[in-house]
């Protein structure tokens, strides 16, 4: 199944890319696609990040499974106001 | 009304929006770019939302205020893109009956935007530029 | 800036007024007439002042202010004769660095107006009129 | 010794005059000022009013000596805001 990513802010320039679509194991959790990122690029892997996970546009925790054409957001600390 | 935009924001169009015959106060509060933070000289904020979580994260916010205190309106925009020294990043506006609710649901909006809306600020320092981070323990060096 | 004036409150102005390259957060206050009041249906609100002595305590307000919290800039402007539904009585505006010291000057100072500044509000209301009065334990119907 | 006395608010209407000037004894104090002025115009003597007193703009006690020229005002309960 397919999963759509978007990157914002520090991991978007990490990534060098704001959009991108990616194949994934049925079943896989937001943990594992994480873990699968980092692998493809290499500059997501920020020591002492804390990331926040959304699904569709809501927050999710790391465990959360993933369904076909999910758009999922790898969150880094917000700081907006 | 819960948005953000790249144009500048209208405080007037907000109160306006917010203003209500059962209303006693309308407290706006509106966060401005410093000059200065953390000892670095601020050339301009440089914001970056994913935006349809955030005027979704917005609403809730103001959902939730609602149901804790007695207001009658509100409406929160931020802007995205470059703010420069003295604009508007935001702009959060509560109106209610009495001020206790007005004052107390524009700190919870505030605060909550800190901690939980997917709006990043980059901060154009002189000598440099960095993304500012709330939630993390870690050092800015560490995540640049 | 600290006056009382006959005139609409334009808060454009006041914000302009206290917009400083050192302030992150501008917060103002806005008393507005609300259409009842202890179960009566409000007409207008009509406000009276001794004005050289209300300038002078809200200048006063101002002080205090600034020795109590780091605020950058602060104005206040109140609003004489009647005032409608909806339309502002009282504007009060504070910068600081911090939106802690803006909303807490902001809050002390709406506070003081209410105790110490020489100005009075007559409500008008279906079926009457009575000065307000908020020193005194008596009855409304005692103090007129 | 002349004292000028402004009235306003309530107190302006129970008065029927906002402004007067009046003949007090050298030495008075702001509270036999007031009584002087309850018996002028006695619908001043309002059941339970708590007044402050300004003189020449500044907050006194009832106690203060009054000196010629003062500007004496009655402050009824206040409520701008």
């Amino acid at each position: 199944m397919k999963v759509r990513v978007k990157f914002f802010a520090m991991l978007r320039e990490r990534a060098g890319v704001a959009d991108l679509s990616k194949e994934v194991a049925e079943g896989s959790t937001v943990g594992e696609l994480w873990r699968q990122l980092q692998k493809d690029y290499p500059k997501l892997d920020v020591p002492g990040i804390r990331l926040l996970y959304a699904v569709n546009q809501n927050y999710v925790g790391i465990e959360h499974r993933l369904s076909d054409r999910d758009e999922v957001v790898f969150i880094p600390p917000v700081s907006g106001g | 009304m819960f948005r953000v935009t790249n144009q500048p924001i209208d405080l007037n169009e907000l109160v306006a929006y917010v203003t209500d015959p059962e209303a006693g106060a309308i407290v706006p509060f509106i966060g401005t770019t410093r000059n200065n933070n953390e000892g670095r000289k601020v050339i301009a904020l440089d914001y970056e939302a994913y935006p349809e979580m955030a005027e979704k994260e917005l609403a809730r916010i103001g959902d939730d205020a609602k149901t804790k205190w007695p207001i009658c309106k509100m409406a929160i925009v931020h802007r995205l893109g470059p703010v420069q020294i003295g604009e508007a990043s935001v702009i959060i506006v509560v109106s209610a009956a009495h001020r206790d609710a007005a004052f107390a649901a524009s700190r919870f909006a505030i605060e909550e935007i800190k901690k939980t809306v997917p709006i990043w600020k980059k901060e154009v320092f002189e000598g440099g530029e960095v993304w500012i981070g709330t939630q993390t323990g870690q050092p800015l060096s560490a995540l640049k």
